[in-house]
């Protein structure tokens, strides 16, 4: 299995990640992830008061706007939105700031493959950011499935066109808990293992996926334990 | 997504006016120039809305959801009396050629002054009833399909109306004219009148006329098409009454 | 929209049964009309006409353009209005958009008659530059500045005096063309082809209030209406056109007698606004003579 | 290509510092509160003026003083080229904006508090100097409708082209892409609400320009005057006063 | 049915119990699907695993050249191809396009208004066309007419008639069915390079060569079918219900092939957490409607081409 790729990584191997917040002084909280070329910039702006007609007033909601790097806003950034919306809106506790809204604005820097596992990443750093409360971190991973049956992990641009399939997918953080372990697993799987978003593009068997979702498990481990660290020393500069 | 150029295909030989000078020519259908197509009514086919009703007329195929009374829209100022609020659109595959659906923008605004004669506003004041109708397939005579389908939508959702509303068009080819053209005998007529009509209280809620006509034959055609509502007007009675009694 | 009191709504609808209207008329008398032709420069064709405080101005451009295929041998014909916001801030922020689509949709079915195009009132065979390949697309634009009822009336009677008011230049044809390119066309400058608009029909609107129904009417009236009956009428006494637009449903019969009583005004209209146009344009003549004099 | 001939004369035949031909009328559209038509050439306007009435949007409310709103149309036949245009793009919500700020500098907004005035420009024919027109015009419907204002504004632009500063561009020297200038003047107390620019332009010739403007807009601010005047004994007369 | 609901709703005791059983439905849905599902059934009778009745009628549109008509309980959408004629690109001359779109007219949805589209219209229509690309059901060089020349630009609408869930699973199933319905009308090439239609009738003599004589069908492999289920608490329901999308709000939407692939999983987010086992859950299920859609596809293909025949 062991291959060297295009930019020299072998196939469980990440892009190097940086995270920089609080770089926009007008948001209540900002957030830019890098992931080798991939740059996305979250802002956090809220909670605002009221939230639109149609949404549950007893709770708080969440509106996602995605700015392209260049171009309007397509089908893809909608769906995109959809899916950050609701991938974030299972991580915040929505009912401590009832009826009210909170925008998170993503920017698109550049992109060079794994684009919404970055943007996940980034508007959950900016999320903490903004001190929105959160039931726990989210961190989100691409996984993909080369024509020669080999899995490689975080896929650049150029890798994701040669790929047979595509998995990209979003997981708790590690917790690191007080609590007895019993409390936060269930059927003896432990509760991080569980999945908050997948999408998944391509055909593969029911066993390739279950795979690239346990590779994406060990490197969700090696993201969060990333972010916690980011997250700890910026808050005590 | 960039979509390239693209052109339909020609179908059909485009039917060229017909020698007009004979008028024993045969509808393309077969059907005599005073019969209408065959009907096919049925409410209840959108179950997510108050009421809906699907209207069949040969190949022309309509669906009609109404919702309310409801909230008006926020920016819209208080009435005293409820507001009817209507919407056609075209399936894009709807008519022939892709992409013609779009001249029918005024669809929308014949559909409201149709209806709006029949409806008792009054019974539901400062709400708002939507009537949304989409063409599933255009093949002639389609706004009159509309309205008598929209009347039907409304009965279905209960909304109070003096009277159901019954359409029908009559196209003026040459000498002849034939009632509930279909959409190849539209596209050659030299002009048309279309009627909406409350059968039971015998009154015209909507009536347009397009092209050259002399007084006589205004009142000729107008007969012909008071006639065909009529008759639709009792087919539609019993089609809700079919809806009820099979519910109960 | 004026709110009205309930005296005043009473005195227009008694005024109205009694032959009396509010400001002097009678039932079946159009207020004044002023007709003013060539006030846009810039179109081939344009007048301005006002019956009372409604203003509407109408414009023609030609452009040249190609032949819809299915019908080589006309012209093209359409027509837009638009609602300023002067006339009411209720059009504002395409406010009038749906009273815009509204006044479009009934113009064109009141003049450019039934599909196949018998009985419209521009002849589009006029506009036939060469079969298949060129035509003029006429474009007539109707612009609302005041509005005090009557629109569809007034924008027909606008329409009817840009068109008279319109040259379309004259245009040679290149030979020599092989058949399936664009022909050269040569665009003069000087020479000019008026328009025929004896056969454009005038649009009489009857507003029922009451019992009895009205031409002609104000806002304040038709806020009164229960319902109105828009006729297009040619001068040989043919409808060219009919809608109702909206109100409460009507009996045949009266929708019949509303199309006599509109042939009946129209045999009054008809003259009054040739006049008038003709009288416009002598006016917008000598206007141009008199600029170029000193 | 030559904007300036060598006999001094422009493409039109005005000389550089002279205006085009101006005509001003009051009372252009009947059902209005206060309307005007303003004529500069073949650049043709009719302003509209409804108000002081209640606040639509009570969300818009000042407590303190009126609500001043404008917006700016242009008819479908008013360029050369005819072409339909939407509703609100960015040319006409910058010039509503333009418009709107230089009558809200005139208007004593603070006599009519939780109130609301609209102010609807809609243009005939466009051939350069519209922005010019239809504040003029603005202003006449604003007089018309008795709305109290500190001073009328009025507006004219001036341009520089083959070295000579040109007053009251039409659409050709104004697409000739030089520098224009546009001013907007409080004539009586002398005072400019309105400066815009887009060029480059040495500062000292730039001051000349601007100057040309001014002068410009003082004689559109003396037969306005004229016009309301005129307008106004018109109106007593009627009266029988 | 009835008494199902009778048990449900009079068991609460105090307040609750007093109270209707539409009544409660409406003030506290969540307890009053959670009392079902303790019960291991759905307040339509249904068992959690098993999805709405779902029936076919392809050619339902004769104006478009394939269509189809499903419907899944009360879910209904309307798929609809319509076939024109354009120029390859440079870069696959000798292929066709297939371009899908979503539609959710105002008539579907209390919740769609004419002019404000839909929010969740564009998100389908993208995942359907992801979906139905990247499975390779289609092989574009089917749509090719004559290489560098011509090629089929197929329009596939899909319009949704009345939304009630599992929006994403029927519209997929319609479009499917579209497909599979597709004729492909003979065309020939006159001589402006324009592609003319050539009529079926054998017994005119056509003078130009049909270019597409032995093309008229599209060979679908690999058919992808989809179930749509919801993860609330331990419970998986299979194929739900708008309501039950509104109260319960993790879906989990699997699609597999005909040769058991798994062409997308898609979860977007949802309050519960999906485990190894909840997924596998799912992939099981959605294997078994598979099999149900397959042969209720087939047989509504059969019955349509017995009457053409």
């Amino acid at each position: 299995m062991e291959e060297v790729r295009a930019d020299g990584r072998n196939g469980q191997q990440l892009r190097p990640l940086v995270c920089t917040r609080n770089l926009l002084h007008r948001a209540h909280g900002s957030a830019q992830w890098c992931q080798g070329d991939t740059i996305v910039l979250a802002a956090v702006y809220g909670p605002k008061a009221g939230t639109k007609k149609g949404e549950n007033p007893e709770k708080a909601s969440i509106e996602v706007i995605w700015k392209p790097k260049t171009g309007q806003i397509g089908k893809t950034e909608k769906q995109y939105e959809m899916i950050l919306r609701r991938t974030l809106q299972s991580i915040c506790i929505l009912t401590i700031h009832p009826n009210t809204t909170t925008s998170v604005i993503l920017q698109v820097v550049s992109d060079s493959g794994a684009l919404l596992p970055c943007a996940i990443n980034a508007s959950c750093a900016a999320l903490v950011d903004a001190g929105i409360p959160l039931k726990h971190l989210a961190v989100s991973v691409s996984c993909g499935l080369t024509q020669n049956g080999s899995l490689i992990l975080d896929p650049s641009k150029v890798e994701e066109q040669e790929l047979q399939a595509f998995v990209c997918m979003a997981f708790p953080n590690s917790p690191v808990t007080v609590l007895p372990e019993a409390s936060s697993s269930k059927e003896g799987e432990p509760m991080e293992h569980g999945i908050i978003t997948s999408t998944s593009y391509g055909s593969m068997s029911v066993n390739d996926y279950l795979c690239c979702i346990e590779y994406g498990r060990a490197a969700s481990a090696k993201i969060s334990e990333f972010l916690r660290r980011s997250l700890e020393t910026e808050h005590n500069p | 997504m960039a979509s390239p150029a693209s052109y339909a295909l020609r179908r059909h030989q485009q039917q060229r006016r017909r020698p007009l000078q004979d008028d024993n020519w045969v509808r393309s259908d077969g059907r005599g120039f005073h019969q209408c197509r065959p009907a096919f009514l049925r409410t209840g086919a959108a179950r997510a809305a108050s009421g809906s009703a699907y209207a069949e007329f040969g190949s022309t195929k309509v669906i009609v959801s109404v919702f309310g009374p409801r909230e008006s829209k926020k920016a819209m100022k208080y009435s005293g009396i409820g507001r009817l609020n209507c919407n056609v659109n075209f399936a894009t595959f709807s008519t022939a050629t892709r992409g013609q659906e779009s001249d029918h923008k005024d669809f929308s605004s014949m559909l409201h002054k149709a209806l709006e004669g029949a409806v008792l506003l009054e019974s539901f004041p400062k709400t708002t009833v939507d009537v949304f109708a989409l063409v599933l397939e255009s093949g002639g005579s389609d706004l009159p399909a509309v309205i008598s389908c929209a009347s039907l939508a409304l009965a279905d959702a209960g909304i109070m109306m003096y009277d159901l509303v019954a359409s029908a068009s009559v196209s003026c080819i040459g000498n002849s004219l034939i009632i509930d053209p279909a959409a190849e005998e539209e596209d050659c007529q030299d002009g048309s009148l279309t009627v909406a009509f409350m059968p039971s209280r015998r009154e015209i809620t909507q009536l347009t006329l397009t092209g050259e006509w002399s007084t006589g034959r205004i009142h000729e055609a107008t007969e012909l098409c008071l006639d065909a509502c009529s008759k639709l007007g009792e087919i539609m009675r019993t089609c809700l009454k079919q809806a009820v009694s099979s519910s109960t | 929209m004026v709110g009205l009191s309930a005296g005043e709504k009473n005195f227009i609808r008694g005024g109205i049964e009694q032959d009396l209207r509010a400001d002097g008329r009678q039932r079946q008398d159009f207020r004044p009309i002023l007709i003013e032709t060539g006030v846009i420069p810039q179109a081939n064709g344009s007048a301005r006409v006002r019956f009372g405080a409604t203003d509407v101005i109408a414009s023609v451009k030609a452009e040249l353009g190609k032949p819809n295929p299915l019908q080589p041998g006309r012209g093209k014909v359409a027509i837009y209005v638009d609602c300023s916001p002067t006339a009411a801030p209720a059009f504002e922020r395409g406010g009038g958009e749906e009273l815009s689509t509204e006044l479009s949709a009934a113009l064109q079915k009141c003049l450019l008659g039934g599909k196949s195009g018998a009985g419209a009132g521009i002849d589009l065979s006029s506009l036939m530059v060469l079969e298949g390949k060129v035509c003029w697309d006429l474009y007539i634009d109707g612009l609302v500045v005041s509005s005090d009822g009557n629109l569809l009336d007034a924008l027909a009677a606008a329409i009817k005096a840009a068109l008279t008011n319109t040259g379309i230049p004259k245009v040679d044809v290149g030979v020599g063309a092989s058949p399936d390119e664009q022909p050269e066309v040569n665009i003069s400058d000087e020479e000019f082809l008026q328009f025929d608009t004896s056969a454009v029909p005038v649009i009489i609107t009857l507003t029922k209030v009451g019992r009895e129904y009205i031409v002609d009417a104000t806002s304040d009236e038709e806020s009164q209406m229960s319902s109105a009956v828009s006729v297009s009428v040619n001068s040989h006494g043919k409808v060219c056109g009919l809608i109702k637009r909206g109100g409460a449903g009507l009996d045949a019969s009266v929708i019949l007698d509303m199309v006599s009583a509109a042939r009946h005004v129209s045999q009054k209209l008809i003259p009054l606004l040739d006049s008038e146009i003709d009288a416009a344009e002598a006016a917008s003549l000598a206007g141009q003579g008199s600029d170029v004099d000193p | 290509m030559e904007y300036v001939k060598l006999s001094g004369f422009r493409l039109d035949g005005r000389r550089p510092t002279e205006m085009r031909h101006i005509h001003a009328e009051v009372g252009a559209v009947a059902n209005a509160d206060g309307s005007a038509s303003f004529e500069m050439g073949n650049t043709k306007v009719i302003a509209a003026v409804y108000g002081p009435k209640e606040v639509e949007n009570k969300g818009q409310q000042i407590g303190n003083k009126a609500l001043v709103r404008c917006e700016y149309s242009m008819a479908n036949f008013s360029t050369g080229d005819r072409a339909r245009r939407p509703k609100g793009d960015r040319r006409s919500t910058e010039l509503s904006l333009v418009i709107r700020q230089t009558m809200e500098a005139c208007i004593l907004t603070h006599l009519m508090p939780r109130s609301q005035i609209d102010i609807y420009v809609q243009v005939l024919q466009a051939d350069g100097g519209t922005r010019s027109a239809c504040i003029n015009a603005a202003t006449l419907a604003l007089a018309d409708a008795g709305i109290p204002m500190c001073d009328l504004v009025t507006s004219c632009a001036a341009g520089y082209l083959n070295s000579t500063p040109l007053l009251d561009l039409n659409y050709l020297e104004d697409s000739a892409g030089g520098p224009d200038v546009t001013v907007g003047l409080l004539s009586k107390l002398d005072k400019v609400t309105l400066l815009q620019m887009d060029a480059k332009l040495p500062l000292d010739i730039f001051e000349n320009v601007m100057q040309l403007a001014i002068e410009g807009c003082k004689a559109i601010a003396n037969l306005i005057r004229q016009v309301l005047l005129e307008n106004t004994k018109k109106l007593e007369y009627l009266r029988g006063t | 049915m009835a008494a199902v609901k009778e048990d449900a709703g009079g068991r609460g005791g105090g307040f609750e119990g007093e109270m209707e059983v539409e009544a409660y439905r409406r003030l506290f849905p969540l307890p009053y699907y959670e009392r079902h599902l303790l019960e291991s059934v759905r307040p339509d009778a249904r068992p959690l695993s098993s999805a709405r009745d779902t029936s076919i009628a392809v050619g339902a549109v004769s104006s478009a050249d394939g269509s189809a008509l499903v419907k899944t309980g009360e879910t209904t959408m309307l798929a609809a191809i319509k076939l024109e004629v354009m120029s390859p690109s440079q870069d696959s001359p000798d292929e066709g396009s297939l371009a899908i779109d979503f539609h959710m007219p105002p008539i579907c949805s209390p919740t769609v208004r004419p002019g404000r589209p839909a929010e969740l219209a564009p998100v389908l229509s993208k995942q359907l066309s992801d979906v139905i690309s990247r499975s390779k059901m289609i092989h574009l060089k089917e749509l090719s007419l004559v290489s560098g020349k011509a090629a089929w630009m197929a329009y596939l609408d899909i319009y949704c008639l009345n939304a009630d869930g599992s929006l994403f699973d029927v519209a997929l199933l319609s479009a499917v069915a579209a497909l599979a319905h597709l004729h492909i009308p003979l065309v020939s090439l006159n001589d402006e390079g324009r592609i003319i239609a050539v009529s079926g009738d054998p017994s005119r003599k056509t003078t130009r060569e049909v270019v597409n004589k032995d093309k008229r069908k599209l060979s679908l492999n690999s058919v992808p079918f989809s179930l749509t289920c919801l993860l609330h608490k331990d419970y998986i329901l299979a194929d739900p219900t708008a309501e039950e999308e509104s109260i319960m709000d993790t879906p989990v939407t699997v699609v597999l092939d005909s040769l058991d692939c798994l062409v997308s999983l898609y979860k977007p987010g949802g309050a519960a957490l999906a485990l190894t086992s909840s997924l596998k859950e799912c992939v099981s299920l959605t294997r078994r409607r598979v099999q149900e859609l397959r042969s209720i596809l087939d047989e509504a293909l059969q019955s349509t081409e017995m009457d053409e025949d």
